[in-house]
């Protein structure tokens, strides 16, 4: 049960001008497990390479337990680093890689083993001690890889991307073993992925980096409804946004007039976002819709996906089965319900 | 098509390869052989009986042997940092880097040989055992590297970094983790550096000043002396070290990449 | 500590390499120069015109561009579908062929040489060029299929059925696309069998039994005759080709092989 | 405008024992679009080769309106094949890789450079043609390498997962785009994806390939919603199944009894499935609910995945938000709503 703390990290790479971490701070809890999510580049890995120690920060601190990591020498920190391949060593079995990390810190042979075996079953393959790396599939591999972890209890575990190249039923499956024994075990994780989904199902907080910061945390149905910022919109799947001034709950759009739920007194500019799936079409003008053209309607199994250009807005609407097929050019008014219209800040 | 094409490169590999081969078996044993006779009409193991009891054939194969080894050894050692920095590393002026260790294999040897020469005379170097392996890690240590970089251009150094996260130290990570993954390339290096080393006829000429008799000094002077029958036996001496090793290797060289390379 | 390593091989290398180099240039245009001094005390260009207008010279050069070219050329002709079996398809046997073309560069080329010397001696091929060139393909055809073959091993034959959907026959395939594809490849397996045939000593002189005077040849015979100036001169001529060829490509295959790769 | 019949096709590749299509039989009508969706191993891109020709089949017969074009040579089919990777020449210039066809063919210049043009705007990239393959981003280079095909009018188009190394952002607007101008030309093609919402969405058909054979083919909605198999059902993303005794609508299962809405009249064995967003938890029982376990409750952003055991049978439920978060080993009832259990073949 560690808590970790990265205070005002920066790390330039060299031949780079930009900063790939810029002054970033972060704070996780104690048995927490944090996703962190953002596009490639936003530095996502490279926050667990400083964890780790294989990367060192240009400036600023990385505490656990409120005391600086940064003098200890990468093997001695107890963080774990597991990536997309499980990197198991090929010419050792899968009981020796378990053990690795017992047998260098000397252990004796039969605690070792002791141990592998409970680990074996943690991770549910009780049988496979004897296998040889190749012989696992990838789902297995990663498994392993986890108990290789697990067996030295770690103050801390760090994910990079380590489900990325499975399937996705197998995807599934481990996403809640990891969780499981994460919460079982109590210990303080954090979990890099593109994955949104696997974000929101995994973890406690979800944290969006952009531009080599910080640009949200929260609970992961919080982020998702309610992200803070425009770009943090973006990366949950908004593409929906209105500018207008806001006056008396009502938002003043270039194309016309939204009703909000909103306690804010605003009488400058506001900018107001709406998820897909909150957005409805309809054959009838209402208050709260908008007049538009369907230019495209993409049926998606559990839903259908309508664009529909509303002047210069495009708009996506995702709309659960039941729901007609409209053929393309065809009028249409698009309700945008006022509960589920949200102010962001313009980020 | 493709199946043709293997045919036609193995008859003609085996035709320029193992056809001189089995003449060398042939002339060491044979008392009289004539034109037209397609077999020795007469055979003798006297020649060969003859020059495995003489003195200098057995000091200089040893003498071949002891420069190979340390020739090769010197190579991993000098070879192994460098391809792992050219191999795994990006790095502004590696392209200059390879050009460098490019150089002394397209440079004729016979001008390497004897710019060393001018040089070692100067440093007082030739006729001696060092000058003589000195000179041989020219040709040798660019085959190492390539052949190490190509190892290192595949690796992964995640397996070290897996090591490092889960306790080891930096040496500890070089041997049990390092060292295994590369072992059969490091091999191949070994096998490459000793071979060139062990063929090196004209380096070992320039620079040993006729002081040093390897093996190939032995079958060139035999060659003047123009005995087919003893040049025959030399070259069957001389060729039997590289094909033991090459056969012993091969097995194993092709089961332990297959398996590492399983795993990349 | 990867710079410092760099640091230490270009040092290591320069002074192996470009210190003899110039010490050719130095003895070669030299009229006396004695220990201890640290340069020629008198100048001279008397040797080096000389030996340019002595006929034997200027043959020796052409027969030996000749040949290397001729060599290079085969070794591509040969070359090039053997790799492209070897470097794009799996089949069986495919060890087995690998170790059949790894062969000729274990087996000491002295050897080589001696096996196809008595071979060509039977087959009146011994003192021919033809003889002298397909011996030179000994030693230059598994390098050139080496080069090849780690060409083909990137390739991608997509590229080629891209253009086969596209309506182009097999015949405008090959030209408009897979050689422009694999052409720095090319360009450096040519450059590689060159190069090991224009330093051929000992198979030129065994296979061509004095006929054939290639300049290595010529120069061998400068360095019985002693005369370090005309030694120095005839190396200057000898090492100038490659350095150049080497010069002239350098920058080609570094921006070609660049662009090719980006698209890999 | 080509009609494609593929015909009991047969192909074993070269040291394999099983067939990877196994007499395959499929037709695809003149200016459709059908995606063939399956594991991989299924034989979905062995049969893109043989229509191409880069493969031959050991049996059956492809023909292109009624005729064989086994004896044709590749590049005389007509029909062109696009890949994950673009494959544009890298020593050709955008314009030249387009051109590569007609040149082929010996048009003439100026009628290369109008059809070029023509084609830049078709794939809305009207500014790039002096550029370099390399200078494109992976979106761009795919959408020339569409032009690249579309310049020649082929009779068909094989699509193998073109789309599957982009970005979402760009897979979908290029799903939208190759959906448009395949529809304005009027193109017979083939997509081979392993993606379900691309399937669904681009496709007028969709088949379903497992063991080298067609399992099942339909249009996406009704494959969606009523997949005639096991094997396929699951494909489609179905998970839960009840085996049972079929008598006056009610399915005796091991686990209770279940009201379905069925016309058959069976007294066998009879096998029901139902797709997870059908699902619903509740707390109180009610007809057709069967009692469980909650085991795992992930939030995934639009949704939440309950994992309920019922006995031995394991549930995976999907309830759109708003939904409760349900804590572990909860005890709750399932409801199978009787209109959505719909019967299929046990294969």
């Amino acid at each position: 049960m560690t808590k970790i703390e990265l205070v005002e990290l920066k790390k330039t790479y060299p031949g780079s001008h930009q900063p790939v971490l810029n002054h970033l701070s972060l704070e996780i809890h104690s048995g927490e497990l944090v996703a962190l999510l953002g596009p490639s580049g936003s530095g996502k890995s490279t926050i667990l390479k400083l964890i780790t120690g294989l990367e060192s920060p240009d400036e600023g601190q990385i505490l656990f337990d409120g005391k600086s990591i940064l003098p200890v020498a990468p093997n001695k920190r107890g963080a774990i680093l597991m990536f997309q391949k499980a990197y198991l060593f090929p010419f050792l079995n899968v009981e020796e890689n378990i053990g690795f990390g017992l047998k260098v810190q000397g252990a004796n042979p039969e605690t070792i083993r002791a141990e592998v075996k409970k680990m074996l079953n943690l991770i549910g393959l009780p049988g496979v001690k004897k296998r040889k790396p190749s012989q696992l599939s990838g789902g297995e591999q990663q498994r392993i890889a986890l108990a290789r972890a697990l067996i030295l209890q770690p103050k801390s575990m760090l994910l990079d991307e380590p489900l990325s190249s499975l399937d996705t039923e197998v995807r599934v499956n481990l996403q809640e073993a990891i969780r499981r024994i994460q919460q079982e075990l109590g210990i303080t994780t954090i979990l890099v992925t593109h994955d949104l989904n696997e974000a929101m199902g995994m973890s406690d907080r979800t944290a969006l980096l952009i531009n080599g910061q910080v640009a949200a945390i929260d609970q992961p149905m919080k982020l998702f409804t309610k992200p803070p910022t425009q770009s943090s919109a973006r990366f949950v799947g908004v593409s929906t946004f209105f500018k207008g001034n806001l006056a008396n709950g009502v938002l003043t759009t270039d194309f016309g007039k939204l009703s909000v739920n909103t306690n804010g007194h605003h009488a400058e500019s506001a900018l107001f976002a709406i998820r897909p799936e909150h957005i409805r079409v309809q054959t009838e003008p209402e208050i709260n819709t908008l007049q538009g053209v369907v230019t495209d309607c993409m049926y998606r199994g559990e839903y259908i996906e309508y664009q529909v250009e509303i002047q210069s807005l495009t708009v996506r609407a995702r709309v659960p089965m039941p729901a007609p097929v409209i053929p393309h050019g065809e009028n249409i008014y698009v309700y945008f319900p006022p509960e589920k219209l949200f102010e962001v800040s313009q980020q | 098509m493709k199946n043709l094409t293997i045919v036609i490169f193995r008859i003609f590999l085996y035709g320029i390869l193992i056809a001189p081969m089995v003449l060398f078996m042939l002339y060491a044993f044979s008392e009289r052989w004539f034109f037209p006779a397609p077999l020795p009409t007469s055979w003798t193991t006297n020649i060969v009986t003859r020059m495995l009891n003489d003195p200098r054939t057995t000091s200089g194969l040893f003498i071949s042997i002891g420069i190979a080894m340390l020739v090769s050894f010197l190579s991993l050692l000098i070879g192994f940092p460098a391809a792992r920095t050219l191999g795994l590393r990006t790095f502004r002026g590696r392209q200059i880097a390879w050009l460098i260790f490019f150089l002394p294999t397209v440079v004729p040897p016979l001008a390497v040989g004897m710019g060393l020469n001018i040089l070692f005379l100067r440093l007082g170097w030739s006729g001696t055992l060092f000058g003589v392996i000195l000179a041989h890690l020219v040709p040798t240590l660019p085959y190492t590297i390539f052949t190490l970089s190509g190892v290192f251009s595949r690796y992964d150094e995640n397996y070290e970094h897996q090591a490092l996260v889960l306790g080891s130290s930096r040496l500890r990570i070089f041997f049990t983790v390092t060292l295994r993954l590369v072992f059969p390339g490091l091999i191949v290096a070994a096998l490459f550096a000793f071979l060139i080393s062990w063929s090196q006829y004209l380096l070992t000429l320039l620079i040993g000043g006729g002081k040093i008799l390897t093996l190939p000094m032995l079958l060139f002077s035999a060659v003047s002396g123009g005995n087919p029958t003893s040049i025959a036996a030399l070259s069957l001496l001389f060729v039997a070290p590289p094909v033991i090793i090459i056969a012993a290797s091969a097995r194993f060289l092709v089961q332990h990449g297959n398996t590492i390379r399983e795993q990349y």
